[in-house]
């Protein structure tokens, strides 16, 4: 399947474009979608350890099923969270 | 009342709105952008959000503030894009019976915005450099080029 | 700024004043008239001052919170006499570069205010019964009579 | 000598008046002014050992002594101020 990843900030400055599509195999999930995302765009590579995975609109684990068609999104760090980052929010699943 | 705003943002009318005969105390949080940081010189900021994410992540953090302390009222306001020296980026007010819940409320809310609410913040210095900020990845990662 | 009045506050003119490109946040903390105490409705409450003590005390307090903290500017406006539901009797407002000092001082100010700063408080209930706050007086002591 | 000493919230109330006079031995401390202020305003007596005592517009302990002509005022409990009432606030001298 193929699914579409939403980018922000220096994620979506490094590949020039708002969203990328990426090749998955089906089943697959958020761990199988990072390290695809990290293949089909090398530019991200070093970005992809430190970014959460949310979707549709929940930060999610890399356990998680990807589901053709949801929104997707790479979240990079944000501005006070490097704590935050290194375990998991709550309400992570 | 959660809000993103790609205006300026009235924070009279955030503290305003959190204002309750029930509270004897209303706290509120302005960020404003800061001119240095550092050596270095800020010439303005730019904010993006994950639209819809940001506002559904703000709601969850209302919620869950209001289970930790009594509170009357909730209000947070972030802004988007170009915020100038001196303006606010963010409005954080809430009212409570008791002072020490709002004080405290006010201050997780505010911390924990800055650690899981999907907006981010590039500093575009006095010397025409620009750089999102994203603790974690580093300097050489975080950077946007002139 | 220390202000003693007996007219009501513009809590946005307060936080204004502290505001300032040197600044990444600002705190600003309303105690306002709240209706409910326990089981007791409030009609207004009352304040007195010991004029030029209550000024003094307060600055004061600024002078040791810019020691304690980093801070750009700090405000703090105390009413006197009387102030109806709702209305604002102090505002307290303080400008660091950075928020935890913003929040930490602003929440020791009102704390400290509250404890040392010669500023009365008398509620006067719905019933028509009045009472000066006087903690440790105990409620017979503090009582004003009907 | 005769000291004046204001007075604020329920100790005004109780007296009925905004200042009281009391008369003192020479030299006196400010533990001698409360002593003399409780017998000679019996109304005052109960709320005396709540109150702290300020001089010129300073919190002052019992041992320092008292001059003629000073600003002298009796500080009832402040509204949140129990717990600085049991101990003196930083200042007292």
């Amino acid at each position: 399947m193929t699914v579409t990843i939403r980018l922000f900030a220096v994620a979506r400055q490094r590949v020039g474009a708002p969203e990328i599509r990426v090749d998955l195999p089906e089943p697959a999930t958020v761990g199988d979608l990072r390290r695809a995302a990290g293949e089909q765009y090398p530019e991200l590579a070093l970005l992809l350890p430190a970014m959460m995975v949310a979707v549709e609109n929940e930060y999610v684990g890399d356990a998680v099923a990807v589901a053709e068609g949801s929104e997707i999104a790479l979240i990079p760090p944000v501005s006070g969270g490097s704590a935050a980052f290194a375990t998991p929010p709550a309400g992570t699943q | 009342m959660i809000a993103i705003t790609d205006q300026p943002i009235d924070h009279a009318a955030v503290t305003d709105r959190v204002r309750s005969t029930r509270a004897g105390a209303v706290c509120t949080f302005l960020g404003t952008t800061r001119e240095f940081t550092g050596g270095r010189t800020t010439n303005h900021l730019d904010y993006e959000a994950y639209p819809g994410m940001a506002e559904r992540t703000l709601e969850d953090l209302e919620a869950q503030a209001r289970q930790r302390w009594d509170l009357i009222e909730v209000a947070v306001v972030h802004r988007v894009g170009r915020v100038e020296l001196g303006e606010i980026s963010v409005v954080v007010a809430v009212s409570s019976p008791h002072r020490v819940a709002a004080f405290e409320a006010c201050q997780w809310l505010m911390d924990t915005i800055k650690q899981v609410v999907p907006i981010w913040k590039k500093e575009i210095w006095a010397d025409g450099t620009e750089e999102w900020v994203h603790p974690g990845l580093g300097p050489e990662s975080g950077q946007a080029g002139p």
